[in-house]
């Protein structure tokens, strides 16, 4: 199974630009399916970003998150060929997580 | 030109509703009406014409002779008959006017 | 149900009639239990439950910061005038705002108002992009949070599901 | 009024050979030209290569939201997966590989084409489906999954390169462009909508927030991801739901009039480069 997880980080200078999607269906507890029935929630909660050893970025999701949720952000001090860690949790206690290089 | 057909459809549509039966609608009512408006669904279906709210409308009429309310029944049969005919019409008027459409 | 004929305009309005909404109404979610993660992954317990469950911008503010927020032009926020759906709405957040160290998106008409928090360390720039899902047409209001105090600032988003598009 | 009475008359005299008797004639080069030139002039601000892009090409506003979804756009998966399954070995040690000119990569520009020994249109979905059940394999699901996934993948190494479609001298083949043709401009369901009455004579109107794509190209993006689906989906499920939206009942997928619309739509956008897989509203 391909990680949920796909990661781009690009260093520009002293700026680490990350571009994320994740795999999820971020339902939102609000919608019902064909036959009526409420989805239950099921969305991600946190997700964390780790870079040398320290966390750079720590997103907080609601329901409200589109499902295969984008995130990007920018931090400094990542070079070339670095580690990028990024990890989920859901509200049921799915994980997943990925480590990326920085290109 | 293909307008006035279709409003005569739609005048014969809203006539249906106008001409239901006064007087209480039998089970035996509603197999007749019901055959009639399933066999026109189905030769529009064939026709590749069918419309999905003839289909909605057959098996609503399908739910109330269910409920033992043959009235109502024979109402939805006989509308969803007349829709079913209306896209026969409308899939016939259109072998000739489909050619007036295209892009020249 | 009598259909006339035939204009764009005419069945387009019988389009939108029975257009379908992303359905981002209603009930209420349901508490799970959140499973502490063993370390170096996503931190579960850090979660601020709460704060997703409040229904005003002040309450949500409240749980999640302990505070309120004023306005501020240091704040940009890049939404859609009309979002093209209201399932998927990019917006993105960043300041110029001195010590930034939070950054919180909220959209006022939906059932729960909080839709995402972020934790800015120290070294990550205050600016963030992400999409959300949208109810209705409502207000979208960015929070900052900069040297212990909150400023926000808001954008009205119309949104709107049509039938035979794309 | 007189053409119509004159069409009609046609019509009925031409039942003895009634594909190719009837006026006007089928020229597809003159439609092809017709065609171009109607959205060309309608829309002088669109650069020709653009109209693939649909709703985007026509406005302002979705294309800088479009531009920010395809940072990282949602059919991102989707590609992964597709290229996951273009290369698995199915359970006799073939491949899609084995079915594919060129091995499946960059040919998507080629299909529909029709096939002169079954005398059918083949369409790309179709010669998926072929391929699984010529190896013994269990079919996929015409409309998303799986087969938006390897059709994305197909599409995604053939971008840029022309919509390339050939009508051979097969009257056959003609009479499939014709009646791909006909699908296309006849009214149907209870709306009384044709395809084209949105995506010719309506293409770039608004509904609301949403900008009715126009019919030139509209088959080089896909399959598309929806936002209003939640998920991928192909050629097949982009007619079915047009079909339910004006309320008529959908063929089933891959149906040959369905195959002959992909025909007709596709030899109309030749020239124009693949792009799919898209991301839509």
């Amino acid at each position: 199974m391909a990680s949920t997880i796909r990661v781009r980080a690009s260093a520009n200078g002293d700026t680490t630009e990350v571009q994320s999607l994740i795999r999820h269906p971020m339902d939102s507890g609000f919608v019902k399916d064909k036959s009526g029935k409420l989805i239950p929630p099921h969305h991600i909660d946190v997700v964390q970003f780790e870079h040398g050893g320290k966390t750079v970025f720590t997103a907080f999701w609601g329901p409200a998150v589109s499902k295969d949720p984008y995130l990007k952000f920018s931090f400094k001090g990542g070079k070339k060929g670095d580690d990028l860690k990024v990890s989920w949790v859901d509200n049921k206690g799915e994980t997943d997580s990925l480590t990326a290089k920085i290109r | 030109m293909h307008n006035r057909v279709l409003i005569g459809t739609a005048v014969a549509l809203s006539l249906t509703g106008m001409t239901t039966v006064a007087v209480a609608a039998s089970a035996d009512d509603f197999k007749a009406a019901y055959a009639k408006a399933e066999a026109a669904s189905k030769k529009s279906l064939e026709m590749k014409t069918q419309w999905t709210t003839a289909v909605a409308e057959l098996k609503a009429a399908k739910k109330a002779a269910d409920a033992g309310k043959y009235d109502e029944a024979v109402k939805l049969a006989t509308h969803a008959q007349a829709l079913a005919n209306a896209s026969i019409e409308q899939a016939k008027e259109q072998e000739k006017l489909w050619a007036d459409a295209v892009v020249r | 149900m009598n259909q006339s004929p035939d204009t764009p305009d005419r069945a387009r309005r019988m389009i939108l009639k029975g257009a379908a909404v992303c359905g981002v109404a209603g009930l209420g979610l349901a508490d799970l239990p959140l499973l502490l993660r063993p370390a170096r992954a996503a931190d579960a317990s850090l979660y601020p439950q709460k704060a997703f469950k409040q229904k005003s911008e002040a309450d949500a503010l409240k749980e999640l910061y302990g505070k309120t927020a004023t306005p501020s032009d240091k704040i940009s926020l890049d939404a859609p005038e009309i979002a093209e759906n209201g399932a998927v709405v990019p917006i993105a957040i960043s300041s110029t705002l001195p010590k930034a160290s939070a950054i919180a998106v909220l959209v006022l008409e939906n059932p729960y108002t909080l839709a995402a928090a972020y934790k800015i360390p120290e070294g990550t720039e205050a600016s963030v992009s992400s999409r959300l899902k949208m109810a209705k047409t409502s207000k979208v209001v960015a929070v900052v949070e900069s040297d212990g105090k909150l400023y926000t600032a808001s954008k009205e988003v119309k949104v709107t599901v049509g039938g035979c598009g794309g | 009024m007189l053409r119509n009475c004159f069409i009609a008359l046609a019509i009925v005299l031409g039942t003895a050979q009634p594909l190719l008797a009837d006026t006007p004639k089928v020229d597809p080069q003159a439609d092809f030209k017709a065609f171009r030139e109607y959205f060309t002039k309608r829309f002088p601000n669109v650069q020709l290569n653009d109209f693939v892009n649909g709703p985007y090409s026509m406005d302002e506003g979705l294309r800088k939201q479009w531009k920010a979804i395809e940072e990282f756009p949602p059919y991102e998966f989707a590609l992964e997966r597709g290229k996951e399954l273009l290369s698995k070995p199915f359970k006799n040690g073939k491949t899609f590989a084995d079915c594919f000119p060129n091995k499946g990569i960059g040919i998507r520009q080629n299909y529909p084409y029709f096939d002169t020994k079954s005398g059918k249109v083949i369409t790309l979905e179709l010669a998926v489906n072929q391929c699984l059940e010529k190896n013994g394999e269990k079919q996929y699901d015409y409309k998303k999954d799986d087969m938006a996934a390897v059709t994305a993948y197909m599409a995604y190494t053939s971008r840029g390169k022309p919509m390339d479609i050939k009508i051979p001298d097969d009257p056959r083949a003609l009479a499939a462009y014709k009646k791909g043709a006909e699908y296309f401009y006849t009214r149907r369901g209870q709306l009384n909508f044709s395809c084209a009455s949105c995506h010719v004579q309506s293409a770039g109107d608004h509904i609301r927030s949403e900008v009715l794509a126009p019919a030139l190209g509209i088959l080089n993006a896909m399959p598309i991801y929806r936002s209003a689906w939640g998920g991928m989906g192909t050629i097949s499920r982009r007619f079915t739901s047009c079909n339910s939206q004006v309320r008529a009942t959908p063929l089933k997928p891959q149906d040959e009039l369905y195959r002959d619309v992909e025909y007709y739509l596709s030899y109309m956008a030749n020239g124009l480069p693949i792009v799919g897989p898209g991301a839509r509203p």
